[in-house]
């Protein structure tokens, strides 16, 4: 999920800083209690029915299609036309959506959901068990090139639909962040006709079940989404039932974040998302305007530093280097204090985030300079870099040509600090291909990333050495720091095998305890939903797995 | 002159007296032209006549308000018909422009829009005046060119200048000058480059336009061709008027040396060249049938040149006379081995020199290229742009293979009657005279038994052409060179060759000795040069054609 | 033979100029087509691994597979080139990976916006241009409007973009800071494509303009009475605007390769944007589809220039047509 | 003459202000640190986004670095790009027209027909290979940027050696007898080269604003580094709050283009009348 996707933080009373106006307090407060009128300071509205959205957003994504590739943007748009199996609600708790019910046999191996019988897809179609398992074998298909979805159940087996309205799921191995995956907009439900359509084709106009209907999709310019008139099945997190309120969404892509702002203002557009942080003051001055801000669940955004070679196959180095780095100071002046220093690895948002690992890692020089000395680390050369019998101490990080100037100018800053104690840290730009590739081929120190889901699960993804990829050759890991250690293994598995709560809850804190232990990586802020909306636009959700807008519920007064 | 002037000054198209032209220069104010005092009359022709920077056009310029913004114009009378020209504001000045005066300049190759058709150039001369509308200004044009003797006038309206031949341009020309009919029509070098036969045609259009009874100021440097328009001549040098008067009188008894030297300066009315023996000595250089077929315009195929045959003999000069377009320079750069024919052979010193055969190359000329020079008519085209003079002979005595010393480079410049001191200076920087001389110390550097001259006067103002011509004659005696030269002027031709060959659309038309070929053309093509050079020289009654007729 | 060729040779030539014509735009496109698939096959880096979102999902070792299978990616380079070319010569440009539609869909969707602005810049750099030169009579005018075209020129298109973006779209809210609607959308990014190349266009007529003004036709149109902005306009300009069309036919192609910048700082549609997400995904396909696009508009301008010539300069009819 | 003498004065002040402006970039090249006393690399979070001040006479940019002190010590790799972006495009153009001015019919016509398939070459795709192929960093930078110019170089190059290869001297020369080598090494190599002077000077401000371009698309000079460029490019998402970050780099590079250009212009006027 590249950088320039929008950065979520879900605002639960105890994150709401100080510098945030009420705006974003009623903002968290219509998530939890839905006292929405207060939040606008608009006189008692009651919800109209008809008008068009205007949405501007910074990315376009390469496919409609949520399970091919499977990047944020294709999510954000997902959540408008689909509808998935199951639904989360804000505080992890996984609630029915198509399926009403479902039993999970005692070996976590096959889980048997009962299907509502009132669906159907809007090209007609019947949503029943057939198109569930249609669904999840076109995920794990290898010609649906999906990077998300189909990673996500790659303990999928197959599917059996003992009658139309059951559908059994039988896993390879226990994992116990099914539902949680599935409740994702990521692994939303399709209707098997147009599934059946070329995969491209179907990245055109793809055909779900939910409150819009995908209209056209004009490239590089918008998508028009129109009602889903028929609509009568909306998640138990939704404030209403039946169709949608809007007629019309005209999704529109802006990248520049100061002109998305800038229509915003000019009244262009009715919601932006990604609301660049220079733009948040003017916006919570600017009395026409509301937000709508929460942090995204997963692992924060991040540099991960490779374990694999020198210097970071050290651990005093990596401390080192991660206590070298005043990441609140670069956030401070990079995003104008709008933006909070995330020091676990998982973001506060997610469910099991143990806030004890906030500040391991924490900007602390002097205590820096003495890990290195004692890695000795002792020599300097000319211009002040450390060395190590004449090796000089220096961090290569590739930077993508898409990564955002404001993230680019935090790691200048990390640079700058990093230098004050004695390393010297190479931002290589690049593209992203060719970044990629050195990525494949563990031809970097530190790599910068992130990752988005409902699920502490993440921790296995990032970090056990089952994604450390083939021994050989080049291809993706997703565990960028090369961390391998069986006991932290067996942690995350086991945290997959039950479905205990409190026992997962204890397992992950380990496994947090563990990687902060370790400091793999440089840790900067949680990744960010920053909606800004006119006052005229109204019960705008995030849907609370992923933080992704939905547009369900939303009306204009005009 | 009082007479001149005081007679029927009321009827006068112009009254000039006293006019001076200053410019301003960080020096100060230049005069560009002095006091000068005349009266044209309507079916009159008064010529400024003068050489190159005498200030004859900008005296003329200055008449139609075209001098220039930072021209200092003062008169004590300056007048157009009842009309005060001094101090008239831009606006009155183009209203008079076309309506009441008429300009004609040089060549209508670059004197009218070579982008516009002759019609639209025409037609804007009405329009400017707002005359008429589209339609009628068509018909106009038409008429105007029918009257100017163009043949089938609606076709030429719409073709643009380098499409119509050297006569039927200068009509058009002329007719643009006269769309609205002025009065009075300024030619300023009327005829200038252009050849003899075309200048004949302009010399009777304007003889017709003054029995037409319009006054006409016609600037020239050549006095032959004034002697046979002009009723009142003023004599320039350097901005003062140093003779002036009746025409026949002026041309038959010159009072002033600079009018005498100017009258001189015109060749055919300088001795023809003595005859030479006809050597029996096999020729030096010889071209048979050489043919070169190039695709033309309109992608036919066309001659270039055909079967052409000449022979240089040592220490002769062959001339190779034609009009613009003859195939004249085709030749010589044939000969030259600059270009290769298609059909053909040229024999230099009894070697090979130029043909379609491949084994003839430029290598294999190169041995021979000191023995053979050229005279270009652009001499600094032929100069690199960022040589002195002294670099350029020092290439070219070290192309001859001869050491390079001071001396030798002096020696040269003092052949060509050049001062020492100009060896520093870069050619751009030179007169006209002046590089042609250089151009000249350049061909014989390497000591050559041949020089090809391409037009090297036809440049040049006629007293110092004068100057050239006797430069070549001279060297010819003291070196023995041979010359082959290529003209479209009668005069030079017959002040120069022992030989001579006329060239008419690529063919040698008669070719023999100099005197038989002038004194008894057999081709009518000759005939018709010679006629019209002798047209142009001074009139008929004077003595000076009866001796050319006697040669 | 001489009669025989005087009847053929017209004939014989037109069609021998429109054939070598012909020959040489399919060289150049097929050297193009060639030396795109080149660069980007020996430039590190595996498309793959793009197509599928990037480093930070999870794609199954066999989606890889399956996917490098799809695009001919596991075939030697010799094959793949073969059939790409062979594609080509059928007039299919392929599918873009990155875009998961037909080069020849993406194109025909950006080309007409970036086409608009293009062709809008033009027009306005020439208008400027011409103003400039026709109206800036007299030394001290002249000097000044020099110098400006000098500053114009000198302006980096996409510095003089965000400028006009901060002043015009932000501050005073005169135009729309984005997108693709409307023409009022299009005049911020017209304008700072048109000044510079106005100021260029301007710089290189004037030279010309100011010989031709010399020309002996000039006094010839002077003494007819002819107004003095007549003369500059019908006259002197039409002998300055050769530079000026070779110039622009050179920008056409450039405005369309480079105008990345402005489009990405308007945020608008086009082929630059295109290209850039494109490059960026080493999406080879779209790539070189949009490479052989470029060359496609060169080559067009090339003969709209020539066009051109003849009508500006009908003596030119001889050596080009 | 008054008007007359201030037009000459005119023509004056122009190429002396531009040579000025660029001694002081000289200096600003050769030791940066005569011309400021703070350091372009220290960061001050607390001081980021200062409006111009007394105390910074540009502002200070998203990390409180002073800019006025950035654009100076940027100068040295900012011209040292730029000069030798365009040193390599003249190289190359020079080459590919000599080969084709002088290579006979067929070296001719491949040169026409190599300079049109170069021309459809965006210089962004000729940056992504170099960086690709080389890595990031400056020297990729220059290549792309030169070899991405170097076609519209090559046109002008190419025409001049045309010319020149026809020009009427060349063929006198050929009269005298001299041998080709000859003829090229005195007379189409030197003629041909001379504009060069002043489309190189003119070319340097030209590929700073490419480098410019080039950063906007994430694959400018790494930084810290204090190229104009990626200065102006970093300035952009800013321009709204901080307008002074994109205003004064770009100052600089087009101040620098007019400068060259200008100083260009002399030149050639110098050496045209020095030919004459």
């Amino acid at each position: 999920m590249s950088p320039s996707t929008p950065l979520f933080a879900q605002s639960r009373p105890r994150h709401v800083r100080g510098t945030i106006s009420c705006v974003v307090a009623c903002a968290a407060a219509v998530l939890l209690t839905g006292c929405r009128r207060e939040a606008h300071h608009v006189a008692p509205q009651t919800p109209v029915s008809g008008g068009t959205i205007v949405y501007a957003t910074d990315r376009e994504p390469v496919c409609l299609d949520p399970h091919v590739a499977g990047d944020m943007p294709q999510v954000f748009v997902a959540q408008q036309y689909l509808d998935s199996l199951v639904a989360m609600d804000d505080r992890g708790r996984i609630l029915p959506w198509l399926a009403t019910d479902w039993q999970i046999s005692d070996d976590g191996l096959s889980y048997t959901f009962h299907l509502r019988r009132d669906v159907t897809f809007t090209d007609g179609t019947r949503f029943d068990a057939q198109a569930v398992r249609a669904n999840l074998d076109h995920m794990v298909d290898p010609h649906t090139q999906s990077g998300t979805a189909g990673g996500y159940i790659r303990q999928y087996l197959r599917t059996d639909t003992p009658d139309d309205y059951t559908a059994v799921v039988h896993l390879k191995s226990p994992y116990a962040a099914f539902l949680e995956v599935l409740s994702q907009g990521f692994l939303g439900l399709e209707s098997p006709r147009a599934l059946a359509r070329p995969r491209d084709v179907n990245c055109q106009s793809p055909v779900g079940s939910g409150p819009f209907m995908v209209q056209r999709w004009d490239h590089q310019n918008d998508i028009v989404f129109v009602r889903n008139p028929a609509y009568n099945w909306g998640p138990p997190t939704a404030l209403h039932h039946g169709p949608a309120r809007l007629d019309r969404i005209e999704w529109r892509f802006v990248a520049e974040p100061s002109v998305r702002f800038a229509a915003l203002q000019a009244g262009e557009a009715d919601v932006i998302d990604s609301l660049p942080p220079e733009a948040e003051t003017p916006a919570q001055r600017n009395r026409d305007l509301w937000l709508l801000m929460a942090d995204r669940p997963g692992n924060p955004t991040n540099g991960t530093l490779n374990v694999r070679r020198a210097p970071f196959n050290d651990v005093r180095v990596r401390e080192a280097f991660v206590r070298s780095a005043d990441i609140p100071g670069a956030l401070g002046s990079v995003f104008f204090h709008h933006y909070r220093h995330a020091g676990g690895p998982l973001s506060p948002s997610t469910p099991f985030y143990d806030p004890a690992f906030e500040h391991v890692g924490d900007y602390d020089p002097a205590r820096a300079n003495a890990l290195l000395d004692a890695a000795g680390w002792t020599g300097r050369t000319a211009d002040g870099i450390r060395t190590r019998n004449g090796v000089p101490l220096i961090v290569h990080i590739p930077v993508r040509s898409s990564w955002p100037t404001a993230d680019r100018t935090l790691w200048e800053q990390v640079q700058a600090t990093a230098r004050a104690t004695g390393f010297q840290v190479l931002l290589e730009n690049s593209d992203d291909t060719s970044v990629l590739t050195r990525e494949q081929a563990w031809d970097y120190d530190v790599r910068l990333g992130y990752w988005n889901t409902d699920t502490a699960d993440v921790l296995r993804i990032i970090f056990s050495s089952a994604f450390l990829g083939p021994p050989t050759g080049h291809a993706n890991h997703q565990n960028a720091a090369g961390f391998s250690d069986p006991r932290f293994d067996r942690i995350v598995n086991d945290a997959l095998t039950t479905t205990d709560q409190d026992r997962r809850r204890e397992l992950y804190r380990q496994a947090q305890a563990a990687a902060a232990a370790q400091f793999l990586q440089i840790t900067t802020y949680p990744q960010t939903t920053r909606l800004a909306l006119s006052r005229s636009v109204h019960d705008v959700r995030l849907e609370p797995s992923l933080h992704v807008t939905t547009l369900y519920d939303a009306w204009v007064s005009r | 002159m009082n007479a001149i002037s005081d007679i029927g000054r009321q009827d006068a198209v112009l009254h000039v007296d006293g006019l001076s032209v200053a410019f301003p220069t960080p020096q100060g104010l230049h005069t560009v032209a002095r006091d000068i005092s005349f009266t044209l009359r309507p079916g009159q022709v008064v010529a400024l006549v003068g050489e190159s920077g005498s200030g004859k056009s900008v005296t003329a310029r200055s008449l139609i308000g075209l001098a220039g913004a930072n021209a200092g114009i003062s008169a004590r009378r300056l007048t157009l018909g009842t009309r005060n020209l001094l101090n008239l504001a831009p606006s009155d000045w183009r209203s008079l422009r076309g309506r009441e005066i008429g300009m004609v300049l040089q060549d209508a190759l670059v004197a009218l829009d070579p982008l516009r058709t002759i019609g639209q150039e025409i037609a804007e001369a009405l329009s400017a005046h707002r005359w008429g509308n589209r339609r009628s200004r068509i018909q106009r044009v038409h008429d105007l060119l029918k009257e100017a003797g163009m043949p089938d006038p609606a076709l030429r309206a719409r073709q643009r200048p380098h499409e119509l031949s050297g006569g039927q341009r200068q009509r058009a020309l002329i007719a643009n000058a006269l769309a609205l009919s002025p009065p009075l029509l300024i030619a300023d070098e009327p005829t200038t480059a252009l050849d003899p036969t075309v200048q004949t045609q302009v010399l009777d259009r304007l003889l017709t336009l003054r029995r037409n009874g319009i006054g006409i100021l016609l600037i020239s440097h050549d006095l032959g061709f004034v002697a046979r328009l002009a009723d009142h001549i003023l004599v320039l040098q350097h901005g003062n008027v140093v003779e002036q008067g009746n025409a026949a009188r002026l041309l038959n008894a010159p009072s002033h040396p600079y009018t005498r030297a100017l009258l001189e300066a015109d060749p055919l009315r300088r001795p023809a060249r003595a005859i030479q023996p006809a050597r029996t000595a096999s020729p030096l250089l010889s071209a048979r049938n050489l043919s070169v077929r190039r695709p033309g315009p309109d992608g036919m195929l066309r001659d270039l040149v055909s079967s052409v045959s000449l022979d240089l003999h040592p220490g002769r000069t062959l001339g190779l006379i034609g009009e613009s377009g003859s195939g004249k320079t085709t030749t010589s750069r044939i000969i030259t081995g600059l270009m290769r024919p298609d059909q053909g052979s040229v024999i230099f010193k009894g070697q090979a020199w130029n043909g379609p055969e491949r084994s003839i190359t430029e290598r294999s000329r190169r041995p021979l290229r000191r023995h053979m020079a050229m005279i270009y008519q652009d001499p600094l085209g032929s100069f690199d742009p960022r040589w002195t003079v002294h670099d350029i002979l020092a290439d070219a005595v070290e192309a001859a293979g001869r050491p390079v010393t001071g001396e030798t480079v002096t020696a040269l410049l003092d052949h060509v009657r050049l001062s020492a001191a100009i060896a520093g200076r870069r050619p751009r920087t030179l007169s006209g005279g002046q590089r042609q001389r250089v151009a000249i110390a350049r061909a014989i550097a390497s000591d050559p038994s041949v020089i090809v001259c391409d037009e090297p006067v036809s440049a040049l103002d006629l007293s110092v052409q004068a100057q050239i011509l006797d430069l070549l004659d001279a060297l010819q005696r003291e070196l023995g060179i041979a010359y082959l030269l290529i003209s479209h002027d009668m005069g030079v031709i017959r002040r120069m060759c022992d030989d001579v060959a006329v060239m008419q659309a690529g063919r040698i038309v008669e070719q023999g000795p100099a005197e038989i070929v002038l004194r008894t053309p057999s081709h009518p093509f000759t005939r018709a040069l010679l006629e019209a050079a002798h047209a142009l020289s001074a009139p008929a009654d004077s003595h000076h054609i009866v001796e050319t007729r006697a040669i | 033979m001489t009669a025989l060729s005087r009847r053929t040779w017209p004939f014989g030539l037109i069609a021998r100029k429109i054939a070598r014509r012909l020959a040489n735009a399919v060289l150049v496109l097929l050297a193009a087509a060639s030396l795109a698939f080149a660069a980007l096959h020996l430039t590190p880096g595996d498309p793959v691994t793009a197509i599928l979102g990037g480093g930070t999902q999870t794609p199954s070792p066999e989606t890889i597979a399956a996917a490098r299978h799809e695009y001919g990616l596991d075939r030697p380079i010799s094959v793949q080139f073969g059939l790409y070319i062979a594609r080509l010569a059928s007039g299919n440009l392929g599918q873009s990976f990155s875009q998961h539609m037909p080069v020849a869909d993406v194109l025909r969707a950006q080309g007409p916006a970036t086409l608009a602005l293009m062709a809008s810049a033009l027009l306005t750099a020439w208008l400027l241009a011409v103003l400039s030169i026709v109206f800036a009579v007299g030394r001290r005018t002249t000097a000044f409007a020099r110098t400006t075209e000098t500053f114009f020129a000198g302006l980096p298109q996409f510095w003089l973009a965000i400028l006009l973006l901060w002043a015009l779209g932000f501050e005073l809210q005169i135009f729309p800071p984005a997108g693709n609607r409307g023409l009022r959308s299009l005049v911020l990014p017209t304008l700072s494509l048109a000044i510079p190349l106005g100021g260029f266009l301007a710089r290189v007529m004037r030279d010309s303009f100011d010989l031709a003004l010399h020309e002996p036709f000039i006094l010839t149109a002077r003494a007819r009475g002819t107004p003095e902005w007549l003369i500059r306009l019908r006259h002197a300009l039409r002998h300055a605007l050769l530079p000026g069309i070779s110039l622009s036919a050179w920008a056409v192609g450039a405005l369309v390769g480079n105008g990345v910048v402005i489009e990405m700082i308007f945020s608008r549609r086009g082929i630059g944007r295109e290209l850039f997400l494109a490059v960026m995904t080493h999406d080879m396909p779209l790539v070189s589809g949009i490479i052989l696009f470029i060359a496609l508009v060169y080559i067009l301008a090339g003969i709209a220039t020539d066009a051109l010539y003849v009508v500006v300069d009908p003596r030119l009819k001889a050596t080009r047509s | 003459m008054t008007r007359l003498k201030r037009a000459i004065a005119l023509r004056e002040t122009g190429p002396a202000l531009a040579a000025f402006y660029l001694a002081i970039l000289l200096v600003a090249v050769i030791a940066p640190q005569v011309l400021t006393q703070t350091d372009p690399m220290a960061i001050a979070p607390r001081a980021a986004f200062a409006p111009p001040s007394l105390h910074h006479l540009f502002g200070t940019d998203e990390s409180g670095r002073d800019i006025l002190t950035r654009l100076i010590y940027g100068a040295r790799q900012s011209l040292l790009l730029g000069v030798s972006a365009i040193a390599l495009a003249l190289l190359i153009a020079t080459t590919l027209a000599l080969i084709g001015g002088l290579g006979g019919r067929m070296a001719e016509r491949g040169i026409r027909w190599l300079i049109d398939v170069m021309f459809a070459f965006p210089v962004l795709v000729l940056a992504l290979l170099c960086s690709a192929t080389l890595g990031s960093g400056i020297v990729p930078l220059v290549i792309a940027v030169g070899i991405g110019s170097a076609a519209g170089y090559t046109r002008l190059v190419f025409g001049q050696v045309l010319a020149v290869r026809d020009a009427p001297y060349v063929e006198a020369a050929r009269a005298l007898g001299h041998s080709p080598f000859k003829i090229i090494r005195r007379h189409i190599l030197p003629n041909a080269v001379r504009p060069l002077v002043v489309l190189a000077t003119m070319g340097v401000g030209q590929m700073v604003v490419w480098s410019a371009s080039l950063s906007f698309l994430g694959l400018g000079a790494p930084p810290p580094a204090a190229e104009w460029g990626t200065m102006l490019s970093m300035g952009r998402d800013y321009i709204a709050e901080a307008w002074w970050m994109t205003l004064f780099p770009g100052l600089a590079i087009v101040l620098t283009m007019l400068a060259t250009t200008v100083v260009g212009r002399a030149i050639q006027l110098r050496m045209d009348a020095g030919a004459s």
